[in-house]
């Protein structure tokens, strides 16, 4: 079986099994629905391991399945290409994807839309692949509208709430912005390589570093400066930079196990993926990079303000899902790519961990996301529990976690880089660190220490519940939850959903250490990712790399660990030494306060500017543009003066035969005056 | 051009004639139950004089009469169509002659002389002939109109018509008057003789062409002298509307060529001018003022005013293919308004006009097969292909285009733009609207028949025009017009 | 075997037949004889796509005779890679109409089918048309069955609809007869392949230019000539709207390639700024006033201006890239607006509202419908994998080539296209149901679901594998582009 | 001083006089009279054209007969006819004068014929004796054919005008000379068998 | 009284005619009240015509326009005789020779 083969049953199975399902799942039922989707998905992670051993021995692989379309001399195509950083991505998708699926027959266990659900994350499985092992950009592109296009499925799941519906919405055209950036970025690309083959792109991009293109007026801007923000806005509609962060918090409207694949995992990564692969052209400008950098600094620091004040469990998650990319892009922007992705990777277990813990929460107290209504589940279900804590500890950067290394890494990587705006952005990661550690361990100590909050929680009060009951009401066409509208003690979650935890918990702790050598500091990625000389913050970290025993030594003398650990401490006083502080901490910043829980009224702005905006302005148009003016005044205009002019004439036809006779006269004389005395 | 004394030319004229007396004769002593010997007599005076004309075709022109009179093959095809539309219209008309007390044979005796005045007209190579040919066919109209003696708006419109008529005339003898006066010759000929060597005072032959445009301008009806055509066209009965509609026109065409192309065609330059003036007229005017009428029959007078100013489009190009172009026009006009004036009668009955635009309602609901040959004719009218309408247009415009008047091509167009409109209101008012009257239509057989001939025959020549448009070049060549 | 011929004229006897025998007592005999003639006319289309040689630009399957020799007409018919495909796509959309008219026409069965199939007849005619005024001829008489079906089946407006689309369309297409037969006046031949050899002046160029422009404009249609077509589909019965969209829009688009580039290069090089301009006032300005349209048809409607001028756009690139994107932007959306017209028309038949504040929440009433639509909106907005990608994408990579700004403000429809079609969706299809009759809808029945399946295995297939559609064309969009390059003055 | 010249503008006066009046007087009876008077002058200038011939056809024709068609028609529709008969009077004066001046214009045209003009070509007259010959000549060999024409004219007048205007009056008797001789004596005459009785003997 | 010594030319006959065609067609449509003068001025007019024939024959020598003036007077007859007629009818229908009163056709 040749490499090609095995790369296209990769992405093949998962769709296969989507299609199936799709098509015919009522007829399989769900049994055989759940499994023909983890069979697909682990036939994915077996050949993704398979391939990944092929290609860390050295043999790659980039070949085209099919052409797509030509057109004069624009050939664009359908193919893989095969490197350390595909395998790598390829292994976390699938392995995350796996862990969900599992997860999964648990959580949506009673919800009528199962068989449908298990063919979308099946298909987001296919879609996210066929990203990945893309090698040009066409194929990336449909990759990347795919996951969105999934994602937006998967928000919208319990269609019958207008909160989702809004949120998948929103979530779609966010990422459609960015998009638009993206395929202009695509566009001049192909305008100026000629095609868009990532190896002839990225081999013709040293001769094109020095062409400028005139964008507006007299400025001349760096061709490659242009293509890269352009690409990377896409990577922000994506990854949810700010200001294109808005969706992410809302797509928290889907069901737990796509927040945790999709918007935590895997594909908000996307575009930190993209922007590594795109290594080879954003070296060439500083400018993009020294973008990137704020953009990501920005983003790791802001939302994780917000993320203090959530008390959605989700959405603390979320949250700091959001400003974990901040870090990762942090590191695209100095150049640190490879600790990107290994961020990447560390994130994607721990917080696809979290994400299921707060699910496995959620299902334990039917559909309960509020942390105020929860509390002292440690004794409840303890599996959870110490999942969970790995999980924060791992988010919060202590070691030897996982998220340690990575973020130490990224923490380093900023202190030795360069690039403009580098000091805006060591401050940003460094406070981001001890914010991070509040966060996460606040919502650790609401959620299962301290009093239980839960027994006085009435249900149905809380907006989601509300909605999650009716939602199934209609789903099940009246089919009540098996376990809704009444108390009693939550219990562990089932095996299902506790093997996943258990599994990721593992990743979570060792893969820190166990990979962070060969990833950073190896040639494990060879020439996939392309660093140059002067930004290669990396090497300079490998040459005081003395292994993983210094590298903790290092870490724990080092600033960030201090600050962590001083963010456990802020949050163990205030939640549970303190319980009345957060409350007048509150009341004693208030205007920050309401700052804070407006999220900066991006949101406000956007509903009020963008979305009412553009309505107003179409209204305008529609009514004033095409039914006032052009129909209302030129074509019924021109109606009413010829009518107008019929009805004028028509009275020249008196009916009078002495003015008929006159005009036969008049006319008589006209042409006689005319035709003889001219 | 030979000059023989032979009286073939003359020989369906002599017939229609012969004919015409008899019918006279034969009607004095027939009971009006059986009037319809008279009818099938007239009928078969029209075939026999078609088959004359057919008979005693000839390639060469011929003169006799020692040059009043001219056989030529534009006038042999001419005197076939208006026979032909006579004979339509005795077909379509029978029943509302029947309903009105009109089923007598004076009606077919003049509808007959009206026949022969045509023919006449169109085989006159002298002005004596045209001017007596033009009167005889008059006269027997002004009658006509006149026939349905107790209508208020019959004896108005032929008061009008006559009055108006005799004013045309009298500018179209006075123009003649001048011609004579400055060439000495009525023979159409001479007169294109001396006009052309340039002897004879210009001042007078210009003053003249105005006064013989003027009058050929009434008998088309075109702007400013269209103001007979509405009311006569409302006001006669819609038999003789239909008459005056169609055959006339063959005739008018006619003399307009043999007036202007032949006499006077050394005034090219200055009667060009003049027709482009009515043309624009015509057409402009005339569709403007039909979209605010609500009688069919004004409706389509208006229309008649349109449409003839487009067909001088083709005199206004002054050139063989202009000639031919208009002569196509005029023949597949007057098949059009045939038809359409063939289903207005076929809605008619007694003391019901059926003249109304709301008479038409639902018409597609009532009868699907009459609302689909109605819709032909009106787009055949609107020029809309694949009807023999837009090959009419079509040669006109071309005609004009190739003589370098693009600006007149593009204002016909948008004059029939406007013209449009009125005839899709009459298409919406058959297919869009729900009839207001139910009463079932029944055609007679013969006329259902040849009505729908009549329709389909907008459509075939829509599709196939070449042989007609043939017919007309030819016969221009074999008349020495090119 | 003379196909084109066949292509013409089977449909229009089918029509002719239905007219005939059919009677609106027995509708069903009706229907069938319509359904038979509707597959004969699209069955003799097929050996057009597979006897088909992509190699060569010249024209294919020639038929050429004496027609009305008084004017050199010619009964000259051909194909090349350029109008094949509208051939099809033609006789394909009349035979689903035919089959979505199924149970739906109740009155005048029989009138009804036979304009279908008699306008389908004519369509390929102006398709296959190498003859000017033959060309004309059909493009005429293609407004006769149309004005019928709106007028006739249409809604409560229908005949302003009706009227306005008549005469809209015969303002520019007189003015285009008078160009035609300048044409002809210097050129002294109707055939279309000679224009593009005429030399003609500049101003000449452009006076002609303006004659066409409006001609095809106005059938596109391009902003600021479009407000007939909103009306005409609001008003038309589904067919008609399927047939206005999928095709009529079309041959305005195929003017331009066929008529206004290689007869009038000069113009089209000096009046390009122009056009692109109107191109992207309907992108984004259309994309705006759909926006907010209540109405589906009229939503939908707004959208097919908006995506026409992503063909224009295309056309006036001038590169093999651009040409090709817009034609087959061309193709997808006759899928595209057909399917989405279908799925109005669905809902129409069920709830008599096409208002889409009467509807929601129908996905829990109507799953497979929904799953339809959304694949069918999705391909609206401009999905990869779906055909309405392709198009859009190969005309945004052109206009980035020749300037960014053009790409930049082509490119918005990825978010405007995106906002009112899945806002639509969410209106209609998401949410609780909304009333009673949407709690009564019934899902698709067996033929509605075929009928959209159909579509959307195009859809799929086009989005997934343009290639075959693309390759066709290569060799003719070349040889038009030579001609464009080549100047005339 | 030259008499042509004299005769010609004093009926020329005559004749736009007459003309003007024609269209000018509200009484249709007037207007008719003043176009008898300017159908005789314009024949007096025919005459001084040597056109003798047509000058006394109008005379015939239009003074004779239409003028009488035209004044027939007038009172037979009787148009205000109290009116007329009360400004009967009013005619004197206008009659009279249109009789006098006509009396002096043939006298004049007779006293102009005897001065020859040179200006008026007689030649054709002179060669054909006369211009009624020329004209008789030409009119039944050249122009046989319009003729004929005009005699269909005529007939078609005559039928028109019957068509249009006659009407068969119910309560007027009149005779049926077919019917009259269709008549059979047994229409007429009943012969009735009166049986004879017989005589009683006795 | 110089004119008076020259001869009448063939234009002071032209003149004559045309004087007597505009009273004519100016009696055509100043007349308001009566039909019949309408017809009274078509005769009129014809007799202008006919007078510009004569002239013109008889100053050229030439009889072809006496012989078309013989026409137009038979015409003449006969056009008169028609109107007359329709003018009875019109009368017997409407009630009234009044031009004013024929405006039942109009628009």
């Amino acid at each position: 079986m040749t490499m090609q083969q095995l790369a296209l049953l990769v992405p093949v199975a998962p769709l296969a099994a989507s299609v199936v399902v799709g098509l015919w799942g009522r007829q399989l039922g769900r049994r055989a629905s759940h499994w023909l989707c983890c069979l697909g998905v682990g036939a994915a992670l077996v050949l993704s391991a398979v391939l990944w051993s092929d290609v860390a021995q050295g043999h790659g692989f980039n070949g085209d399945v099919y052409i797509w379309l030509q057109s004069g001399s624009v050939k664009l195509a359908i193919g893989f290409l095969l490197d350390p950083l595909t395998t790598t991505m390829m292994l976390v998708v699938t392995f995350v994807s796996l862990m969900v699926h599992v997860y999964t027959i648990g959580y949506m266990a009673d919800d009528p839309g199962y068989t449908r659900f298990f063919s979308y994350i099946s298909l987001f499985t296919f879609s996210m692949l066929m990203l990945v092992m893309s090698n040009n950009f066409v194929q990336l592109f449909f990759g990347w509208e795919a996951v969105g296009l999934v994602s937006y499925l998967l928000i919208g799941f319990w269609y019958t709430r207008p909160t989702a519906t809004y949120a998948n919405l929103k979530a779609f055209l966010a990422n459609r912005v960015g998009d638009f950036g993206f395929v202009l970025g695509i566009a001049l690309i192909l305008a100026h390589f000629g095609t868009l083959d990532y190896a002839e792109v990225f081999a013709n991009a040293g001769g094109l570093a020095a062409t400028t293109v005139n964008l507006w007026g007299a400025a001349d801007w760096s061709l490659l400066s242009v293509i890269c923000i352009g690409l990377f806005v896409g990577a922000m509609g994506k990854s949810a930079q700010v200001p294109l962060h808005v969706w992410l918090p809302d797509s928290m409207e889907g069901p737990t196990p796509i927040s945790a694949l999709i918007h935590a995992a895997t594909m908000v990564t996307a575009g930190i993926f993209m922007v590594a692969r795109m290594s080879p052209l954003f070296e060439l400008s500083e400018t993009a990079l020294a973008f990137v950098t704020v953009i990501g600094a920005t983003t790791a620091l802001f939302m994780a303000f917000l993320g203090i004040v959530q008390n959605d469990i989700k959405r603390v998650v979320a949250y700091s899902t959001l400003s974990q990319l901040g870090y990762m892009t942090v590191a695209l922007g100095v150049s640190a790519y490879s600790a990107a992705i290994f961020h990447l990777m560390t994130h994607a277990f721990f917080k696809a961990l979290l994400f299921l813990c707060a699910g496995s929460v959620i299902i334990a107290l039917h559909h309960e996301q509020d942390l105020r209504k929860m509390g002292g589940l440690r004794k409840y279900m303890p599996i959870t529990y110490w999942t969970a804590v790995v999980g924060s500890l791992a988010l919060a950067g202590i070691p030897p976690f996982a998220g340690f290394f990575s973020k130490d890494a990224i923490i380093e990587a900023v202190h030795l880089s360069k690039i403009p705006g580098h000091g805006y952005a060591y401050f940003a990661v460094m406070a981001g660190v001890f914010i991070t550690a509040f966060y996460s361990f606040r919502m650790l100590f609401l959620a299962f220490h301290g009093s239980e909050r839960f027994d006085s929680a009435s249900h149905g009060h809380d907006v989601h519940a509300a909605d999650a009951t009716d939602a199934h009401a209609h789903d099940a066409g009246a089919e009540p939850d098996a376990h809704d509208h009444h108390g009693g003690a939550p219990k562990e979650s089932p095996w299902v959903i506790t093997v996943p935890l258990i599994l990721l918990a593992i990743p979570s702790v060792y893969s820190g250490w166990a990979y962070i050598e060969p990833m950073l500091f190896g040639e494990y990625f060879g020439s996939a990712i392309v660093v140059r000389p002067e930004h290669a913050v990396l090497w300079e970290l490998t040459n005081e790399w003395h292994g993983v025993a210094a590298f903790i030594e290092h870490g724990v003398l080092s600033l960030p660990f201090w600050l962590a650990l001083a963010g456990v401490a802020a949050a163990a006083y205030c939640y549970l030494v303190n319980p009345a502080l957060p409350d007048r901490l509150k009341k004693a910043a208030g205007p920050i306060y309401t700052l804070l829980d407006n999220k900066y009224y991006f949101d406000r702005f956007n509903d009020w500017f963008f979305a009412g905006g553009f309505r107003r302005l179409g209204a305008f148009l529609s009514e004033t543009g095409d039914r006032s003016i052009i129909d209302g005044f030129f074509v019924n205009g021109a109606a009413r003066v010829v009518g107008w002019a019929a009805a004028l004439f028509r009275h020249l036809q008196s009916g009078y035969v002495y003015h008929y006779a006159f005009t036969m006269i008049i006319g008589l004389f006209a042409l006689l005056s005319w035709w003889t005395l001219r | 051009m030979t000059t023989t004394f032979t009286l073939l030319p003359v020989l369906p004229e002599a017939l229609l004639l012969a004919a015409a007396c008899t019918i006279l004769l034969v009607d004095a002593f027939l009971s009006d139950a059986r009037r319809h010997v008279a009818y099938w007599l007239a009928q078969a005076a029209l075939a026999g004089c078609a088959l004359a004309t057919v008979a005693t075709m000839q390639r060469e022109p011929v003169l006799a009469f020692n040059g009043l009179v001219v056989g030529d093959a534009v006038s042999d095809l001419l005197k076939l169509v208006s026979s032909l539309a006579v004979s339509l219209m005795l077909f379509y008309g029978r029943g509302y002659f029947a309903a009105r007390r009109l089923f007598r044979g004076e009606t077919f005796v003049l509808a007959l002389t009206a026949l022969l005045g045509m023919m006449v007209m169109i085989s006159a190579h002298s002005f004596i002939t045209l001017y007596m040919g033009l009167e005889l066919q008059a006269l027997s109209l002004y009658a006509m109109v006149a026939m349905h003696r107790t209508s208020k708006q019959a004896s108005e419109a032929a008061m009008k018509y006559f009055v108006l008529g005799a004013l045309a005339s009298g500018m179209l003898l006075y123009g003649m008057s001048m011609v004579y006066g400055a060439t000495g010759s009525l023979d159409l000929e001479q007169v294109a003789g001396s006009v052309l060597s340039g002897q004879g005072n210009r001042t007078l032959l210009l003053f003249g062409l105005v006064f013989i445009v003027s009058g050929l301008a009434f008998k088309l009806g075109v702007v400013p002298y269209h103001m007979w055509v509405p009311d006569v066209y409302e006001g006669a009965p819609t038999p003789v509307t239909l008459l005056i509609g169609t055959a006339p026109k063959l005739a008018a065409f006619a003399i307009t060529l043999r007036m202007l192309a032949v006499a006077l065609g050394g005034l090219e330059f200055d009667w060009q001018g003049m027709l482009m003036v009515l043309s624009l007229l015509s057409m402009i005017l005339g569709n403007l003022v039909a979209i605010a009428q609500t009688s069919v029959k004004r409706m389509l007078a208006y229309s008649t005013i349109a449409n003839m100013g487009f067909m001088l489009l083709g005199f206004v190009a002054a050139d063989p293919n202009g000639f031919s172009a208009a002569m196509f026009y005029s023949i597949a006009y007057v098949l059009t308004s045939l038809a359409a004036f063939g289903i207005v009668l076929l809605l008619s009955r007694e003391g019901f006009e059926a003249d109304r635009l709301n008479d038409l309602r639902g018409l597609n609901q009532r009868s699907p097969w009459w609302a689909f040959i109605m819709l032909l004719v009106m787009f055949s009218l609107a020029g809309v292909p694949p009807t023999v309408g837009f090959y009419a247009k079509f040669a006109v415009i071309q005609a004009v285009v190739q003589q370098g008047f693009v600006w007149l091509a593009v204002v016909a167009v948008m004059a029939s733009l406007i013209g449009a409109f009125y005839y899709l209101r009459v298409v919406k008012l058959m297919y869009f609207d729900d009839p207001v009257d139910t009463v079932p239509i029944v055609a007679r057989g013969d006329s259902g028949v040849l009505l729908s001939a009549n329709g389909l025959a907008i459509l075939a020549l829509g599709i196939f025009p070449q042989q007609l448009m043939g017919w007309c070049v030819v016969a221009l060549v074999h008349s020495g017009f090119l | 075997m003379p196909y084109l011929s066949l292509a013409i004229w089977v449909p229009i006897v089918g029509g002719l037949a239905v007219f005939a025998v059919g009677r609106d007592r027995d509708a069903a005999s009706t229907r069938w004889i319509a359904l038979i003639g509707a597959l004969v006319g699209f069955l003799v289309t097929l050996p057009l796509w597979l006897h088909f040689d992509a190699r060569s630009s010249a024209m294919q399957f020639v038929e050429f005779g004496e027609w009305v020799p008084r004017f050199s007409l010619h009964y000259h018919l051909g194909v090349d890679g350029i109008s094949m495909l509208f051939v099809l796509l033609n006789s394909l959309m009349t035979l689903l109409v035919v089959w979505s008219a199924w149970e739906v026409i109740k009155s005048r069965v029989a009138q009804y089918m036979g304009a279908f199939l008699i306008q389908s007849g004519l369509i390929n005619g102006a398709f296959c048309a190498l003859d000017g005024v033959l060309f004309y001829v059909f493009f005429e008489a293609m407004l006769i069955p149309m004005y019928l079906i709106i007028g006739v089946w249409g809604g409560p407006r229908r005949v302003y609809a009706a009227v306005k689309f008549v005469l809209y369309t015969l303002l520019g297409s007189l003015l285009m007869l008078v160009a035609l037969i300048y044409l002809y006046a210097v050129s002294g031949t109707f055939e279309i392949l000679d224009w593009y050899r005429v030399p003609l002046a500049l101003d000449v160029q452009l006076m002609l230019f303006v004659a066409f422009f409006l001609a095809f404009g106005v059938k596109v249609p391009m902003w600021p000539v479009h407000t007939w077509l909103p009306d005409a589909h609001v008003e038309a019965p589904t067919g008609g709207s399927v047939i206005l969209a999928a095709i009529t829009l079309k041959i305005g688009a195929y003017g331009f390639v066929r008529f206004i580039l290689p007869i009038l290069p000069d113009a089209s090089r000096y009046l390009s700024g122009f056009v692109i301009t109107l191109s992207l006032i309907a992108v984004v300005y259309i994309g705006f006033v759909a926006l907010v349209q209540g109405d589906m048809k009229k939503l939908i409607a707004y959208s097919s201006i908006s995506h026409m001028g992503f063909v224009t756009l295309g056309f006036f690139m001038f590169s093999q890239l651009g040409v090709e994107g817009g034609l087959v932007q061309m193709i997808s959306h006759g899928f595209v607006s057909a399917a989405m017209f279908l799925c109005v028309g669905v809902m129409y038949d069920r709830m008599h509202s096409r208002q889409i504040a009467d509807y929601g929440g129908v996905a829990n009433t109507m799953p497979k419908f929904a799953a339809f639509m959304m694949l069918f909106a999705m391909a609206n907005a401009g999905l990869p994998a779906t055909s309405g990608f392709v198009g859009e994408f190969l005309v945004i990579l052109a206009a980035v080539k020749v300037n960014f700004w053009i790409g930049f403000l082509a490119a918005t429809t990825l978010i405007l296209g995106a906002a009112y079609t899945l806002w639509m969706y969410k209106r209609v299809i998401f949410g609780a149901v909304a009333n009673d009759e949407v709690r009564a809808l019934a899902d698709l029945g067996r033929r509605e679901f075929w009928l959209l399946a159909t579509l959307a295995a195009l859809v799929l297939a086009m989005g997934i594998w343009p290639k075959p559609f693309v390759d066709v064309m290569h060799a003719s969009v070349a040889d038009l582009l030579a001609h464009v390059a080549k100047s005339k003055l | 001083m030259n008499t042509q010249a004299a005769l010609f503008y004093f009926f020329a006066a005559i004749l736009v006089f007459a003309a003007l009046r024609v269209v000018t007087s509200r009484n249709p009876v007037h207007s008719a009279l003043w176009l008898v008077l300017a159908f005789f002058t314009a024949a007096a200038h025919w005459l001084m054209l040597r056109a003798e011939f047509l000058a006394i056809a109008l005379v015939l024709v239009y003074v004779g007969a239409v003028m009488v068609l035209f004044l027939f028609v007038v009172m037979m529709l009787d148009v205000n006819f109290d009116s007329l008969r009360s400004q009967f009077r009013s005619y004197l004066p206008v009659g009279a004068t249109i009789g006098v001046l006509v009396l002096v214009e043939m006298a004049l045209v007779i006293v102009g014929s005897r001065a020859a003009p040179a200006t008026v070509a007689a030649g054709t007259a002179a060669l054909a004796g006369g211009n009624t010959r020329a004209l008789g000549a030409v009119l039944y060999t050249d122009y046989v054919y319009p003729f004929e024409i005009a005699a269909v004219v005529l007939l078609v007048a005559i039928i028109a005008a019957i068509a249009l205007t006659h009407r068969r009056r119910r309560e007027t008797k009149y005779q049926d000379p077919g019917a009259q001789v269709k008549v059979r004596a047994k229409d007429r005459l009943r012969i009735v068998q009166v049986p004879s009785e017989k005589r009683e003997q006795g | 009284m110089a004119f008076l010594t020259t001869a009448p030319t063939l234009s002071h006959y032209l003149v004559l005619g045309a004087i007597l065609f505009a009273i004519s067609m100016a009696g055509i449509f100043l007349n308001r009240k009566n039909v019949i003068i309408l017809l009274m001025a078509i005769e009129l007019m014809l007799l202008a015509v006919n007078m510009n024939f004569i002239a013109f024959s008889s100053f050229r020598d030439d009889i072809a326009g006496q012989v078309f003036v013989f026409f137009i007077l038979t015409v003449a007859a006969a056009e008169s005789a028609i109107g007359l007629a329709i003018l009875v009818l019109l009368f017997r229908n409407v009630g009234s020779i009044d031009v004013e009163d024929l405006d039942r056709l109009k628009g």
